[in-house]
């Protein structure tokens, strides 16, 4: 079998990549922003992640299938409106709110009974059900959409930096501030901040706690909406496409620390980067397996997270 | 309940299913049964951990893949005998179990962060594979087909059958044995209470070992069973997310911590899961929706899932011919 | 039979328990006291391995046991309560309390059989096939007196197993404690029922803000001027020596 | 969905109860004047992960049934029409094995399809067990046909042809233009499919005079594709070789366009979206004039362009798991006529001796060694405007090699 053992070699000299080659510091700079830009958007869906845990103290596994759902949602507002996948954010946001809040409000709380083991088991049946239901709808199919920007670029002379990138880079950093603000500035921020703190102290003093939760999983929704129409003008979507995001998600939000912003924010960006040099330096396929292996090394050994909030 | 008493049931069922490829003639009924059979072994391992033990796996894939390629790469790269392979891929099975849950449990994970970890071992374990050279990589590996029963491959699915329900009604016994043990006793008050089992005497570190291995093992015979009935396995087949889906599914919908739910589990989901191939065609990924729906009505509804509805049902129904008391007229027996 | 010698506990800047130091003489039953945050639950979670001390030895039996698990110093005879009841709650009562009996019966049936004689002592046996959730609050207090006599102890730390139970209650309740002691059980109890405890303690150590502020026998530990200060604020003693007086 | 011929439930109902019944009273019974039909298996995963292309294979067989009924069916068995039992694969290899233990209990007299490798592996053993005759369609992996099967036949070229062609055209191509293009970049993904190809490439290039200056390996799924088009721009190759699935390959073609990076040529092999007319309609820029070197039609044969005007009519792209499935048929219904029986062992025997010079595709008259078809060969591919077109052998060609790209 001189070909499978052909192959057989070359998966060995993958997984053993010899010395790591030098790059110019033109080419290792370029490769530290796209790890930025790329790392802002991995942010952007930490964050939806992360501010659910911190008050629901729950792990959504259901948070890839909706982000699946908001590029779908993108595709499909482009395909019919024609729809741009920016000015989709406009009625997107709102509508993947409503649709968090009465995930949470209808079916995820009335159907665990308070109990976070069924939580967990409900956001997974969530998660098959939405998954397997794009698939029912719109197939198997790899789609992407074309927009007039797609291949405008900055060009910073060493780099060329894809301008829809940059905005997404951008649009992140901004949620992530408003998300910030929103939750130390206003009444609603107090109340989940009071509910995230101590549920029964916020719920003697008249918090409705129930609705605390579903806003809280509206916003970690409406992120994700925020997040799609971001990736769609560079990115592609089937309906298993935010199965790709949602365990860097988990790292961001493990390292970050759960429940901070902050930390998902840069979490998020500190994984763009080590992903990136790490693709550059040890091979793409390398640097996936690198994910995971902080991904259990920080559970196993720092739970709390690197950065940011106690647990 | 006596020692007789106890069995009983799981002979009773074991012998009427051994009669299934006596009465069934077609291959199409029977290769349906045979995989229903794997994924309840697999189930059975899942609720060892899971239903009695109360740590809920997302990453049973783990254990399942890792006793399916032990035992192909065994028989295909060194040539061993399927039916010594297959033990030793339970072994190896039982031994990644046991790592995991050690570096996991020692670390304290539990609930959500202990679903994740597993989780992220099966997805490394399945990069890593598909990655492989001894693996096969991509290609995936290929038991040769060479009909001997002393090679464990059978002419007649009906003979595979016996072998998958010979391995199911283990599952069935062990789980029943320890229920009925010291052991079982210890798990299931780490379930309930890990401080107050700790005051009264239980490593639980120890116990969730035990258990996590035991589990792993049984899950890797699921998985030695998946090689040598389907002759061929990849990466994406040994420790993909569905078998740990199914694996978790199938208890919570036949009922968690009892002992017939993984294998009643297994045969309704499968059951639907076709019937609703026939009836909705072509439209991919019905079924699994079906899945999801029906994991989230469980959970709301019915806790103690098929078996456990069928268990109220029929006291409902036979209460007013028997009244009152048996369990304790039982429990008087036992002093 | 049990010394806690110079245990100290720090929760970040708090000191919850300040060297405190107490024996626990065979065969009696011993009371620890003192008003709310005194220190008293921190201290028995010290002396059951749930929470390691900050400094200081816990000796069983002049066994040095501060680094040993709960588990391993449930085996050497060690068996508390917890002030918040922690049921299995899914369980029955009689599977309850066999959990606590399998520590020294392998056999199911042996451990089962255990579990009903033990809750026919603390008067549970029309429960038995209950599930412990459907328990009222006094059934849960006996369940977890109950599970912790099945590991057939030598010391019982039972933490305010009376606390939340009414009069007749805790008057149904003396008894069984008592008993438990004539059996041979020694025993060191938490209350803050504070009758209840004169009444049944030998010997009683009063905590107060982290700190050992008085010991001796209830009469003596009663009169005590500290331990009056301590539970009902500065400058009572006097008031109640002024009251006691009056009425004189 | 495209769907030329559903039958309705009721008419699988019956006809499978048909079939358990002739099965019983067995088949010298048969003395109607219309033949009985002769049942033929189908199977294509049509969901799952799969399904797109498991859609277009079944579209590809059932018009080729058509096509062989209208035309008569199977003369030498009196006329005798064929019938399709369609199986499901559920892109899974235990979905595809239970369908066959189905088809089995239906009678088929052959099986035709499989598509992917891991479905291809497990059911063709499956159907070994019965003798019954496999046609399979794509399963590129070479371990199909290694293993001794006598029931297995797969009639378009495997991995190893395919790479060795697409070199050996690489060669001639370059030769032809004059030899602009001398130095290589790899990407590929890290399954055994891209690295295999890889490392072979790695291998064979240096020896037909090219230099291999890096090579990429990535995942699939891969997130960005930022760096690996970073490090192209950094070599300033002359080619690039990507071998990788249809989303990270449109990814990379989208990043390489938009970091401007214009290579003197782009040829893929086996490639998953090169060759895909979505992609092409796509992003017609990022696509246009990239090669690849793949299965596709005779674009010269006229059955093979009628069928391609009737698919793209109903609205269905065009894409090489159609004719692949057609010719597939026709192939078997060769096979059928000569074997002038539907006993399994004849029906083998006729399609080992196949001499069978009808296909679609751009095959040379079939011949087989040990389950292979020694007559087939891949094509290069250019898309050039908003088509995709033949560009090599010659004999085949519908367009020419656009190589150098203009810059």
């Amino acid at each position: 079998m001189p070909f499978a053992s052909a192959a057989r070699a070359a998966g060995r000299e993958f997984i053993s990549n010899p010395v790591a080659p030098m790059f110019s510091p033109e080419i290792v700079a370029t490769a530290v922003l796209n790890g930025l830009l790329t790392g802002a958007v991995y942010a952007l869906v930490a964050l939806g992640l992360t501010l659910v845990y911190g008050v629901l103290h729950i792990i959504n596994f259901a948070h890839g299938a909706l982000l699946t759902a908001a590029m779908f949602a993108v595709l499909v507002l482009k395909l019919w409106l024609g729809l741009d996948p920016y000015v989709a954010m406009v009625p997107l946001v709102p509508l993947f709110f409503i649709i968090g809040y009465a995930l949470q409000r209808f079916v995820i709380g009335p159907a665990s009974h308070g109990n976070d083991a069924n939580i967990l088991l409900v956001t997974l049946g969530l998660s098959i059900l939405i998954e397997n239901l794009l698939l029912a709808i719109f197939r198997s199919d790899t789609r992407t959409i074309d927009v007039p920007y797609a291949f405008m670029s900055i060009d910073l002379d060493f780099a060329l930096l894809a301008l829809p990138r940059v905005i997404a880079f951008g649009v992140s950093v901004v949620v992530a501030a408003a998300l910030w603000a929103l939750l130390a500035l206003t009444d609603t921020g107090k109340a989940i901040r009071a509910v995230a703190k101590e549920k029964l102290g916020a719920a003697l003093v008249g918090i409705d706690v129930a609705h605390v939760y579903a806003v809280t999983f509206g916003l970690g929704t409406a992120c994700l909406a925020v997040a799609a129409c971001l990736l769609m003008p560079t990115f592609y979507v089937s309906p298993r496409a935010g199965g790709a995001f949602v365990f860097v998600a988990f790292t961001i939000v493990v390292l970050g620390g759960m429940g901070s912003i902050p930390g998902a924010l840069i979490g998020g960006l500190f994984i763009g980067v080590v992903e990136s040099l790490s693709g550059l330096y040890f091979g793409e396929s390398l640097g996936q397996i690198g994910i995971f292996a902080i991904f259990i090394a920080i559970l196993l050994f720092r739970p709390t997270g690197l950065f940011g909030a106690r647990a | 309940m006596s020692r007789v008493a106890a069995y009983l049931p799981i002979a009773a069922v074991v012998a009427l299913a051994a009669v299934v490829p006596l009465v069934v003639t077609s291959n199409t009924v029977i290769n349906f049964l045979v995989f229903t059979l794997i994924v309840a072994v697999a189930a059975q391992g899942w609720n060892l951990l899971g239903g009695y033990g109360g740590q809920y796996s997302f990453g049973h894939a783990a254990f399942f893949g890792t006793g399916a390629y032990v035992t192909a790469l065994l028989q295909t790269q060194a040539g061993w005998n399927p039916w010594a392979t297959v033990l030793l891929g339970i072994l190896a099975g039982a031994a990644v179990g046991a790592v995991i849950g050690f570096l996991s449990f020692r670390s304290g994970l539990r609930g959500s962060y202990f679903a994740l970890i597993t989780l992220a071992f099966a997805e490394v374990f399945r990069i890593l594979a598909n990655a492989a050279g001894i693996t096969g990589g991509a290609a995936g590996v290929l038991i040769r087909l060479d009909v001997r029963p002393e090679n464990f491959q059978f002419a007649s699915r009906g003979t595979f059958f016996w072998v998958g329900l010979a391995v199911v009604a283990i599952g069935l016994v062990l789980t029943r044995a320890i229920e009925r043990s010291r052991f079982g006793a210890h798990l299931v008050a780490v379930r309930e209470n890990e401080d107050a089992a700790r005051a009264l005497g239980v490593d639980p570190l120890r116990v969730k070992l035990l258990a996590i291995t035991l589990s792993a093992g049984l899950t890797a015979a699921s998985g030695g069973l998946y090689a040598q009935y389907f002759l061929f396995l990849d990466a994406g087949i040994a420790y993909g997310a569905w078998i740990s889906v199914e694996a978790l599914v199938a208890p919570i919908i036949g009922g968690i911590g009892t002992v017939f739910g993984p294998l009643v589990g297994a045969v309704v989901l499968q059951g639907l899961g076709h019937l609703t191939g026939h009836l909705a065609g072509e439209i991919p990924g019905i079924s699994l929706v079906v899945f999801g729906a029906l994991l989230i009505l469980a959970v709301a509804f019915a806790p103690d899932g098929a078996t456990g509805m069928a268990g109220r049902l029929w006291r409902r129904w036979r209460r007013p011919a028997t009244p009152t008391t048996t369990p304790t007229a039982t429990g008087g027996e036992r002093c | 039979m049990l010394r806690v010698e110079h245990v100290t506990r720090r929760f970040g800047g708090l000191v919850a328990v300040n060297d405190v130091s107490l024996t626990v003489a065979p065969g009696r039953i011993t009371g620890l006291i003192g008003p709310n945050g005194a220190g008293k639950t921190t201290l028995f979670a010290v002396i059951a391995g749930f929470v390691a001390p900050s400094a200081g030895r816990v000796l069983l039996d002049d066994i040095d046991v501060t680094a040993e698990p709960p588990h391993r110093r449930a085996v050497r005879g060690i068996a508390r309560t917890f002030q918040v009841v922690q049921p299995f709650a899914g369980l029955t009562v009689r599977e309850n309390i066999a959990v606590g009996a399998h520590l020294r019966h392998r056999a199911r049936a042996e451990a089962l059989c255990r579990a009903e004689a033990i809750a026919a002592e603390v008067g549970l046996s029309a429960a038995l096939d209950e599930p412990a959730a459907g328990l009222t609050v006094a059934g849960r207090k006996r369940l977890e007196l109950a599970r912790a006599l099945a590991t057939e102890p030598r010391l019982l730390l039972l933490d305010e197993v009376l606390a939340g139970l009414n009069p007749s209650e805790i008057r149904d309740m003396i008894p069984v404690v008592r008993g438990l002691r004539d059996r041979g059980i020694t025993i060191l109890m938490v209350e803050h029922v504070m009758q209840a405890v004169m009444a049944l303690s030998e010997h009683i150590y009063v905590l107060a803000e982290g700190r050992l502020i008085a010991e001796g026998a209830p009469e003596t530990v009663a009169r005590d001027a500290r331990v009056i200060e301590a539970y009902l604020g500065h400058g009572a003693a006097a008031r109640l020596d002024r009251a006691r007086a009056g009425h004189g | 969905m495209f769907d030329p011929m559903k039958p309705d439930r009721r008419t699988i109902l019956k006809t499978g109860a048909a079939a358990f019944a002739t099965g019983v009273v067995a088949a010298p019974l048969v003395l109607r004047a219309q033949p009985a039909a002769i049942k033929v298996g189908v199977l294509q995963p049509v969901t799952g992960a799969l399904a797109h292309d498991g859609q277009q294979g079944r579209i590809g067989a059932e018009l080729a049934i058509r096509d062989i009924n209208a035309g008569g069916g199977i003369k030498s068995l009196g006329g005798a029409k064929l019938e399709m039992v369609f199986g499901d694969a559920k892109s899974t290899p235990e979905g595809g094995t239970q369908e066959v233990e189905r088809m089995q209990g239906e009678g088929v007299v052959a099986v035709v399809g499989g598509y992917a490798s891991a479905i291809c592996l497990a059911t063709t053993q499956a159907a070994a067990r019965y003798d019954l005759p496999y046609v399979v369609d794509v399963g590129v992996s070479d371990q199909i046909v290694r293993r001794g099967l006598k029931n297995t036949f797969r009639i378009a070229p495997g991995f190893g042809t395919c790479a060795t062609q697409a070199l050996d055209n690489l060669v001639r191509i370059n030769d032809a233009a004059g030899k602009p293009a001398r130095t290589v970049v790899l990407i590929h993904e890290d399954g055994l499919f891209g690295s295999g190809l890889a490392k072979l490439l790695q291998t064979e290039l240096p020896k037909r005079g090219f230099e291999v200056l890096e090579t990429i390996a990535h995942p699939t799924p891969t997130r960005d594709m930022s760096n690996v088009a970073l490090q192209i721009r950094a070599k300033r190759p002359d080619l690039v070789i990507p071998s990788s699935y249809y989303g990270e390959y449109v990814l990379l073609a989208r990043t390489m366009q938009q970091q401007r990076i214009r290579p003197k040529a782009i040829y893929a092999v086996l490639n998953g979206a090169a060759s895909n007319f979505r992609f092409v309609k796509e992003f017609p820029e990022a696509a246009n004039l990239m090669m690849d070197c793949n299965h596709w039609h005779d674009p010269r044969n006229p059955k093979a362009i009628a069928l391609r005007k009737e698919v793209e009519a109903r609205g269905a792209f065009w894409t090489y798991n159609i004719p692949l499935n057609y010719s597939a048929m026709l192939f078997l219904a060769d096979a059928l006529e000569r074997a002038k029986s539907t006993d399994r062992a004849a029906v083998i025997e006729a399609l080992a001796a196949s001499t069978f010079d009808g296909h679609i595709m751009p095959y040379g008259p079939t011949k087989f060694v040990d389950g292979t078809n020694t007559g087939a060969a891949p094509v290069n591919l250019q898309v050039q405007g908003n088509d995709i077109k033949v560009i090599y052998p010659d004999m085949f060609a519908d367009g020419k090699p656009v190589f150098p790209m203009p810059a």
